[in-house]
């Protein structure tokens, strides 16, 4: 049978196949560039990225739970600056789009980031931010509320006219409603999910964890509601959408496309399995050609429900 | 660094609590230098999320052997490892230890596994100088013989007495350190943190240079998480440093150890 | 040394030790009495009961997830009648206290059934499920808004004297403010957490796995979500905290303990392993007494956070 | 009902797919009654929240024994069980098949693990008929010599012809059904749903009686999560019964199957 088409478009992006990497989980390329051929990913999607260098939380910042792990990395990184200056020269041999995530301590940060950004043809998308756990400022703050969340989108899509996929927080009782405000305010698709936030308490010493005591829940623990967001998600939006949330092999990946993500993004299991993406981008495919589809988005939304 | 989706060739009881894996590894045995680690995953058995690394023991064409112990769920899952289950495995990871300095005497410091960590750095010396072992009891140190038949003049010391010197390594250390030459000394230490930090501070202090082996857990071992940082000074003050990356290994002087 | 007390006290609700059963998980007592002796437990917590007899969702109805499972049963179950006919007579038995999970197709549902069980010495305590995923109407519903959430509260506030302990829904990006509602509201505690909003699907039937298409995440995955949102509940309000979540082993009792609850409830575990109320209750009690407490109660909010 | 946390005692293929387990079970063993389940934890190698429910093949004072088949990720981590490992059975669950009815003649009609679930009832029948097992080639039909020791008559149906009559057990069935006196047929069934309502269609159609025991998925195995429910008739219309508690076992004109 034909090898049915397995590339995919958000907003302007074309992506040679639906699977990107979950940012935070795969750095900023260089770092699993020995294991994992750049050039196979659909997109890659770096580290959250502010207008300025930041520190991040003390240690310990990550905890295994059942089926999960909790993380409060804290967003550090080299600020736009020092991702030009470090990371695009890495990234520009590569013949795969790079998204970058990122985010702001207050509502202007998001336009400045881009601002800084924006000349980098290396950069191709952004992912907006909203919903990280493990900042005081920004973050979560402004993808619970509507009013931010729409005012953040609005700012961005003024300052570029590239993709802005902005990323929905996982903590609110209707994702529809956040999902439908990005369209209205021009965003180019939705990220669907960031981890939920979170907390592990060590009994004998009665210490969070996490030295920024809560932290967010990610890893197959959580699949079952990110297919449950994203299937709410796109009955509310007509956005492409990235699907995330504990995807540890192919089946997880197609079962979020059913549910209705255009594509999808392979996070904390890089860590347990850095070949995910790999197996991942191979059984998306063959399933495809198992069904007979000519082309991979013809999985989209074929949830009978 | 590789990974290597391989199994176990051997496994069995070492000494005390430590337990012996050796895994077939023809892609990442021949890459390994002394001081670097393996992040090893039990695809089968075990249904971690995250990795454990593991130094790196032994290492030849075929394969690696790591020492462990059974201290939590995942490597307390490791212990029904039979011989053919599948393991995987990333690796070699880390820089490990430096090249010995023109001209300087080697001494190795450890604790734990941290006598394994430090075995294929004392078989690759040149120079075979003392080595300061600590534990709390004769069944915790590691390895002795073997050291003693590379050369090492090995000095144990036990918390109980029960293996040479009454004591915490520094026992045995301290006092012979009075005797050297202490510029012309170089460390190379592995061992729990207090004793990473004791090293540290004479180090500092005396003017000699000590290779210390961080240990943080870890999430991912590449470098990509950010999990696994300590503060690394800088002439502004610091930044943070990878211990799976830019370490384990770190010169004393780099460490800005926390309160 | 001296043995702790292990009795705690949930308004005028006095449990000899700390540990309930989870709503749902334990049918209504007859079903696990060959293999848990009634007598030991804290207190019984019976499936929901609404006024009349309903039939509750088509099969299936659960499905094994990692780390946890996804429920829509629907709350099928006999009525108020139907329980006090069939149920009550063989609780009556037992020297433990029995809450009555109770829900509502409207607003008013609350209301008429604890009218129809309130004159039942047997009916210790009412649990309100403002939470449940799995109905179409009432549930969930209630339990994402402060407003409706506040009227069920007082609704039924009025009808009884016996403690109310409405059970929060997980999926709010602030607990802390229905926590506080339910003390204004008089509420003598409150269960945290219900199971969380999710689903699955099958690629191959394109099918949703449960009948209902979404269900309720239960188990231990979701336990890091349960110790924050009970963590940040006790912030909020000084009534006491019946904790739940993925209770599997003492240590994760003692954890929400820790974090700010006063007793818990063990659930999903109890189809795991029928014995885990009681290997919890003795875990409670070693920690007490190798922490060198007088009371149990001592544990509670210890979190250094 | 007992719930025993055990130890396999014997574990290793039977025929074709099938592997037999043999747990020690003291207290549970001695209590069962033909077409009872255990619902089984491996609280080691696997890591589910659920049981897994299996008919109880063989039983005596001292243990049980399953018949089980991987086909999913529980029963596929079952299959790495050894001599010794630890199991945890509740046990023994269901209603079972009721006793013979006074003067009717036994047939018993089976496919896949419904053999092994039969097995028990066949021993006990004091009278011993025809059984009709059916499955897709000679491997799938399970302890067809056993039931010719116990006095069956045992009519075999494979799709492929491999044994016995060509087709399902309703092609062997069917025209032996027209020689018998058909209201002193007591049908005793177990296996796959179209095979369980064929048995059940006919029985309602011919008037006889046939005990289906129904296969739906757990959860709590004893009656309280109303996870396992199936719609049994009732004058004013159906109810729910659970297949745990109320069943499995359920007379065909009990059962109202959905379409
Ligand atoms: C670079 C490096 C090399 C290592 N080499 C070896 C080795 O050669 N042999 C060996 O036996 N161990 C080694 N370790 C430690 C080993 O990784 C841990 O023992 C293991 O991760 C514990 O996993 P677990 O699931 O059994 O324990 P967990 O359940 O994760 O934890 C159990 C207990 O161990 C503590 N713990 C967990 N991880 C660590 C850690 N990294 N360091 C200290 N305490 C920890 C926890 O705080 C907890 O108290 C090394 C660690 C590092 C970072
Ligand atoms: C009362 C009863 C008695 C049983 N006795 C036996 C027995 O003696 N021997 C035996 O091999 N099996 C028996 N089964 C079936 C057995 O319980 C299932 O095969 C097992 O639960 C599958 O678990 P799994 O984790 O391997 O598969 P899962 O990963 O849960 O599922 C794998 C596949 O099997 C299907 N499946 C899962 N559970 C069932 C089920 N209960 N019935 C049909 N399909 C299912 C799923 O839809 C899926 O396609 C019995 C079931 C019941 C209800
Ligand atoms: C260690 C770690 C770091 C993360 N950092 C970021 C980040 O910088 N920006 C962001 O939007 N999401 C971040 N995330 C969230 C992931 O991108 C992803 O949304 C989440 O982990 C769910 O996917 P998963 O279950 O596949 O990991 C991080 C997750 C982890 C585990
Ligand atoms: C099968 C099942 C049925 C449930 N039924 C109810 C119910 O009737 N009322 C209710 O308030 N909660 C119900 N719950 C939720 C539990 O009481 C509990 O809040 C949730 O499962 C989280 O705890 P756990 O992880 O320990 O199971 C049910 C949960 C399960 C798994
Ligand atoms: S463990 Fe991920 S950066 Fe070191
Ligand atoms: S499996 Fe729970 S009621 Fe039958």
């Amino acid at each position: 049978m034909n090898k049915p088409n397995l590339s995919i478009k958000i907003g302007s992006m074309e992506m040679k196949n639906p699977v990107t990497v979950a940012s935070g989980t795969f750095g900023y390329g260089p770092e699993y560039a020995d294991l994992v051929d750049l050039n196979r990913l659909g997109a890659i999607t770096v580290k959250g990225i502010c207008p300025d260098e930041h520190i991040g939380n003390q240690t310990p910042r990550t905890f295994e739970t059942r089926g999960g792990m909790l993380n409060a990395i804290g967003l550090p990184g080299p600020g736009a600056k020092g991702f030009i200056k470090k990371y695009v020269p890495f990234l520009k041999q590569f013949d795969t789009p790079v998204i970058v995530n990122i985010w702001g301590k207050g509502m202007d940060d998001y336009g400045k980031v881009v601002e800084l950004l924006d000349a980098e043809d290396t950069v191709t998308a952004y992912e907006i931010n909203l919903s990280c756990p493990n900042v005081k400022e920004g973050g979560s703050a402004f993808g619970t509320e509507t009013d931010s969340f729409s005012r953040v989108i609005e700012l961005v899509r003024k300052k570029t006219q590239k993709p802005i996929i902005p990323k929905l927080a996982p903590n609110v009782p209707n994702i529809g409603r956040f999902a439908k405000a990005a369209e209205d305010c021009g965003a180019d698709a939705i990220s669907i999910m960031n981890s939920f936030p979170a907390m592990a308490i060590n009994i004998e010493t009665l210490q969070p964890e996490l030295a920024n005591r809560t932290g967010g829940l990610s890893g197959p623990a959580i699949k079952p509601i990110a297919i449950k967001l994203v299937w709410d998600a796109a009955k509310a939006t007509k956005l492409p959408i990235i699907g995330m949330g504990g995807i540890y092999e192919p089946e997880d990946a197609i079962e979020f496309m059913i549910a209705g993500a255009t594509a999808v993004a392979v996070g904390t299991a890089n860590f347990t399995d850095p070949s995910t993406a790999y197996r991942v981008i191979d059984g998306i495919e063959a399933y495809a050609r198992r069904k007979g589809y000519g082309s991979v988005s013809e999985i989209v939304g074929t949830v009978k429900a | 660094m590789k990974q290597e989706k391989t199994t176990v060739v051997e496994h069995h009881n070492f000494q005390g609590e430590y337990r012996i894996l050796r895994l077939s590894a023809p892609q990442i045995g021949p890459m390994v230098k002394p001081g670097q680690f393996l992040h090893l995953l039990i695809p089968h058995y075990d249904r971690s999320i995250l990795r454990r690394p593991f130094s790196i023991y032994k290492a030849d064409a075929d394969g690696v052997s790591i020492l462990y112990k059974p201290v939590g769920r995942g490597t307390e899952a490791m212990r029904i490892l039979r011989v053919g289950d599948p393991v995987d495995i990333i690796g070699p990871l880390g820089n490990g230890y430096p090249q010995q300095a023109e001209g300087k005497i080697p001494v190795l410091v450890a604790g734990g596994y941290g006598n394994a960590a430090l075995f294929l750095k004392a078989k690759e010396l040149p120079v075979k100088g003392v080595a300061f072992f600590g534990g709390r009891t004769a069944q915790d140190i590691l390895c002795v013989d073997e050291f003693k038949e590379l050369g090492w003049d090995v000095r144990p010391t036990t918390n109980d007495g029960s293996l040479g010197t009454a004591g915490l390594v520094t026992d045995a250390f301290d006092p012979w350190m009075k005797e050297q030459n202490i510029e012309s000394l170089e460390l190379f230490v592995c061992g729990p943190n207090p004793m990473l930090k004791a090293m540290g501070d004479r180090a500092i202090e005396r003017g000699f240079t000590a290779w210390l082996s961080m240990d943080k857990n870890m999430a991912c071992g590449v470098g990509a998480c950010l999990t696994c940082v300590i503060k690394r000074q800088t002439e502004q003050g610091w930044e943070w440093a990878r211990c799976c990356k830019d370490g384990p290994v770190f010169e004393s002087r780099e460490i800005l150890w926390d309160e």
